[in-house]
């Protein structure tokens, strides 16, 4: 059984990383472009750039009011830009080069600028530059993920100084321990596409974002249903086709590892879906349809830590208990809390990617159609790492996150003025309209 | 002359309409309302949290016509407004102290 | 001339399953994993999503009125997780499993819940999952074809017992029969992605669906032109470009028959709406956009069974048939006999598919510039086993959704309250409205 | 460095060509299709259609008044028709065909109708017909660019008579002077992806029709905010991501070379959005988002000729580059000229792909991080060669378009009547309302 | 006071706008209306079908002005948006009894 | 019978629709409106170029109201519409000849 679950493992970045620079057999092997590896990475990063631009901005900007729908799409456009720029002059390096004393915790400047890799040279059996552009697009939608938290009354130029800032500071770190041969990933910390590296620090950092910027004016009094749904649902169907590249791509091969995370990454959807949707009907008498692709989206947050480890019946299982569980935590979060994590951020991508992770553990197992554990670990010392770096991510995404918040508060204000509130931050803070009819 | 506004179901406004029009009245004009009243408005919900919506969609119909016919016509609008159900809406009559075609710069009968 | 034929051939999903069961050196030779062939799958696999998430779901919504629109994308999104979730517990196992001594029929239930398929099993060069998925795609659309006969008008919980019992007792026999091995396979019956599996069923279904719901309120008096064309087109575009994967993918193979494969498809999605546009232009005086576009679906749909069989002059034709007879039929349909199949499913999808079942016997013949025919077949014999195939396909679908529906019909209306249909499905099945601008 | 050189140079359209009939090793060892380079190039032209069908329409159709969304729409959709058609019959084959003793200014009309184009042969690792698609889409989104040129007063009719011709007149001998062997690519041009091929053509089409077709109606005094800015913005989301396909897929293999492209051609557009953002800000006192994305698809445009030659320093520069310079050009042809080219095609392509092109020979060189020269060439012979090929192109574009405006003009109105353009072309040309909500 | 109410074509805003400005009328109010009239409406085409739409797009201009500049006004409007083309709308007069400046409370001439 | 129109702040609607029914006010209907006044628009940017932009998104309530609460409505719209800012609106209070429910054909007070 090592082998092949050798070859599954490698699917996540991490592991290929490490086994690139071993100098071992198979490595060695691997340093070879593989066309149709390649063929597949470029067509993911092309899926996963689209389920920012447009698919998350859609998917986000349909739930807001009318007055807002250009904000929120320029938040998303704004950071992919910002974190594409950044991406190549540092933070790629500090997340996936070699922190050389430092490298548990950081990586260095080495490829800053993408210094030398030439268009020969490879990652795996990939280009280095399409890894580089595949997992760029993975710190593009990271931070826009947050903009959920804020919109409506945030101003513009705290996003982006505090996008910026949260990419250097809590992405880059947190990507290096994971998936850059950090301490994490020593750990043998299992997160195939992102549960923690993404899910769990944008929704974190959406709670952080809330509690220090306040709640939308007339929150929870006022009625604020989403302006257009079509909208949402164009977004979301978006976000599930890119998804597969997100979690498919993942597995950096055209391989069966590559067939099965798109499998389990797709039921998971569906049944989350459904289940929000039978919840839904019953609480309330109505199947809505924001209702039924918030599970959606949370049935893909939640699968995609665990694409590369669990089988069929795992993305079942998986997908219920996100449909629920996330609809829980909504109620908990916007109606009980009281807290106006506007778009949901923490309660769906947060709650989801940890509920992922820890799940992880569980079926990966054989017993549970998974995929296996890697050499020496069974369900319980998983469990362990997958808590130890669940804690450790949301910690340290708390602490950073506050800082950065604390930070751009002295720079620039958070909010806008309530009157600019009130008019919609589409005229007073971008000159324009969001629909002239 | 009288001008009468009327709020009417939106699904009314053919019926309506084919009735002034069976009464000989050429114009009229409509746009898009949104009533408060008894009918109450409806639920709607989002990510498990529901709203209460006040306001309901109506059409408003105006319609300036000579006053020896707006018994008529008033009538015309009631019957085929008219639902039973709560909601249906209102007829509001107006004297109207001229009128004027801009075409033709015909004022009042001859106008409307 | 044998040799290049059976390449040709193996693009079909059936003869590559005979060929990868026959033990003969051409399989074993396959029985590798091609790396290329592996993405370019994926790759189709999540075209084909996109055609149904968002690109079907928007372009029927659209058709709709403006209280209906968000009714349309619920049935598209909910059927889509449905058959999903169906497809991996038994569905895929009915339709190309092995049915044993009933195979002439219909599959077993070996491959239920994916059974037996690790990482590693492969279906011809890619592996099994990938197969898995690009045809779970197929299961998806076809049933969310069927909604265009249905809205503005159906009962919420119909359209989900009905077409999961649909997907169940009609789409899984005629799947396995044509590309699962079964006896119209057997017989030798071309459809390389879908003439008769997807458009006949759809259309078909549409037929009867409509015959026993009724037509909406008020047709055919009232008007009801489309609320968003925008939509629409948009959706149509999505279609079109996720044809590529629909068709192209059929070949199963990165390959000079998907290039020709998508260059037929283009070609006579391309010159259907030309043709459409210039009828309705000399009949009206107007080119409609919407008109247009429905050209557009009505070659793709056409070319669907001939694409990997027919040359770039069978693309052009089928595409200019296509369009003249699915217009004709929309208005016979609608205009003459006036059944409300609502958005035209069986005048475009039901139509196409069978014209072009019917003309792949044609012009799969070289000197039309097709590829050629299997051993032993000619045009005549061609166009009996075509025929014996619609036939077959289109009886049992009527006789089989006859029972669905009446089955349906005693556990649930099949259609909501007049006042509901008045007042919209938004408002009164979904609680939602679909714009608030 | 020869070696590798030739490699990246291969990348390019042209000379893989001119290698394929060189008969020398390297073409040898290259005709043997390469499934992986065939997987991506067949997703390469499903990316580069989705440009078009969606992308460009609903960018162009969210920028004009909402009484004529829908005749932009249709503008775009029939050109790709039409085009996809020509192309077919006789456009391919005149643009990459043999022209014999006339190759240097045209191809022959060997390859009419995809003649000889078997399902076998090849062009360089890939099918042939997967070539011909691939560059179909070319031949699609290039006269549909012309379309923002155009709108809200022109006749339909004209817009087909004049993009055939178009087509045939302008785009085929320009696209095989660069790509098809032809004088251009003999002396050396570069243009990886069409700057001077696509956007360099299309752009200086469009100021020549708006010379000849004259201003909308109230332009500029009448107030024309786009209609629908979200439109807009998936448009533009849609375009960058089809525009991976566009450069990256020029590569013609799935490689370091491709992963190259779509690396730079992603830098470019994000700081020229950037950049764009930045002038607009600091001049209006707002950033707005249909600023920005203008920006983005005029980094798009500008990187275009380069992205298989520059680096990503290369990359970060000509998106600031072309941020401002197209920014100026906007207000330079609108405001001060008060030139109606309504879309601003000129501004943002034909100074993009200008830009682009000149900069190539600077940013080509490995001292600024370029992947270097042919052999025998520097950046001063380079800058030659590069601004021949403009002057070439441009001169051959604005006469021939004029020619063919003329004739159109004498065959149809190229204008619809004042009143028709006041009440909009949906429901004057078209018999449709774009929104009826 | 006169309370003025004009139906008229969407793309003679702008010109009536102006004129009024030009009588020193410092404030008006907008509406979308669908006007059914002489006019008729358009044909709408629908997948082989040709439907027709009675209604036209019109916009409704209401401004409140004091007695001595009504007919001014009314003049403004009639002579601003006329075409000379059916469909160019009507004008109606009302009495108003009363007006009121939300801001300040200023009634009457003063608020208008 | 008064009929009061009230052209408010699109903000200012759920304040003004409290106050009523505190009055006793059951019913009232609402549209969108455009206005020109003395609070001037704003500005749109569009690749470069400033467009002032006229007119300003304001709702229009409109109730009929028995005489003697006429007052009490004014005076209740007046104080809850108010933020002091230009812009904030005006109220017609007009004569109504007719009111009837469409429902069961009651007239005035009683359809009210
Ligand atoms: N006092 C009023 N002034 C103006 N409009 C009113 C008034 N009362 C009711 N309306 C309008 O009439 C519509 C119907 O009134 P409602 O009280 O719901 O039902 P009904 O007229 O059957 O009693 C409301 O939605 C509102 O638009
Ligand atoms: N009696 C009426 N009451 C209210 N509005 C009317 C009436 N007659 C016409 N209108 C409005 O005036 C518009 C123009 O009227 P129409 O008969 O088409 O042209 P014209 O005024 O040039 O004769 C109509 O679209 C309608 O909105
Ligand atoms: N004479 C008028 N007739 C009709 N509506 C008016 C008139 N004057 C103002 N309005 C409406 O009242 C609104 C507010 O007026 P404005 O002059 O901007 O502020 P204020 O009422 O505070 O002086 C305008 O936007 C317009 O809709």
């Amino acid at each position: 059984m090592a082998l092949p679950m050798l070859r599954i493992v490698c699917g996540s970045a991490l592991l290929s990383f490490v086994l690139l620079f071993a100098g071992d057999a198979a490595a060695q092997d691997a340093a070879r472009l593989n066309s149709g590896d390649t063929a597949w990475i470029i067509t993911a990063t092309a899926l996963v750039l689209f389920m920012t631009l447009p698919g998350l901005a859609l998917f986000y900007a349909g739930l807001v009011r009318s007055r807002n729908v250009l904000s929120v799409l320029m938040h998303c456009v704004t950071i992919a830009c910002l974190s594409s720029v950044l991406w190549l002059v540092f933070v790629y390096s500090l997340a996936f080069g070699d922190g050389g004393a430092a490298n548990d915790w950081i990586g260095g400047f080495g490829k800053a600028f993408l210094a030398g890799a030439g268009t020969d040279a490879l990652s795996g059996t990939i280009p280095e530059n399409v890894f580089f552009m595949f997992q760029m697009t993975f710190a593009i939608i990271t931070p826009a993920l947050i903009v959920g938290a804020y919109p409506e009354r945030v101003n513009f130029v705290a996003v982006m100084l505090f996008s910026s800032l949260w990419l250097i500071l809590v992405y880059a770190p947190v990507a290096h321990w994971i998936w850059g041969g950090g301490w994490l990933a020593k750990m043998g910390v299992l997160d195939f596409a992102g549960g923690l590296v993404v899910h769990l620090t944008a929704g974190v950092s959406a709670l952080v974002m809330v509690v220090m910027l306040g709640a939308r004016k007339g929150f929870p009094r006022e009625i604020m249903p989403p302006h257009n749904p079509g909208m949402v649902v164009t977004g979301a169907c978006m976000l599930w086709v890119g998804w597969y590249g997100f979690n498919g791509g993942s597995a950096l091969a055209a391989s069966g590892a590559a067939g099965m995370a798109i499998t389990v990454t797709h039921i998971s959807a569906a049944t989350a879906s459904l289940t929000w949707m039978v919840i839904e009907w019953a609480k309330h008498g109505k199947p809505s349809l924001i209702g039924f692709v918030t599970g959606t989206i949370a049935g893909l947050a939640t699968i995609t830590p665990a694409s590369g480890f669990v089988g069929p019946v795992g993305g079942l299982a998986l997908g219920v208990a996100a449909g629920a569980l996330c609809y829980f935590c909504v109620w908990l979060i916007k109606q009980r809390l009281q807290i106006d994590d506007s778009l949901d951020v923490f309660a769906v991508h947060g709650v989801g990617g940890l509920l992922g992770t820890v799940l992880t553990a569980f079926f990966a197992s054989p017993r549970l159609g998974g995929l296996g554990f890697a050499d020496g670990m069974n369900t319980m010392k998983q469990l362990g790492a997958q808590l130890t770096g669940a804690v450790a991510v949301a910690v340290w995404t708390v602490v950073v996150c506050y800082i950065i918040i604390k930070i751009v508060s002295v720079m620039t204000p958070l909010r806008v003025t309530p009157d600019d509130e009130t008019e919609g931050l589409d005229i007073t803070t971008h000159g324009e309209r969001g629909y002239n009819l | 002359m009288k001008f009468i506004v009327a709020i009417i179901k939106p699904s009314k406004l053919d019926d309506v309409r084919e009735a002034l029009t069976g009464l000989g009245i050429t114009g009229m004009t409509v746009s898009e309302v949104k009533g408060f009243g008894r009918q109450g408005g409806h639920t709607e919900i989002y990510r498990g949290a529901e709203y209460e919506i006040h306001f309901v969609p109506k059409l408003k119909l105006e319609v300036a016509v000579p006053d020896n016919v707006a018994e008529q016509v008033v009538g015309a609008i009631r019957d085929h407004a008219n639902t039973g159900k709560i909601g249906d809406g209102k007829i509001f009559v107006f004297d109207l102290a001229q009128a004027i075609r801009i075409r033709t710069g015909e004022t009042d009968a001859e106008a409307i």
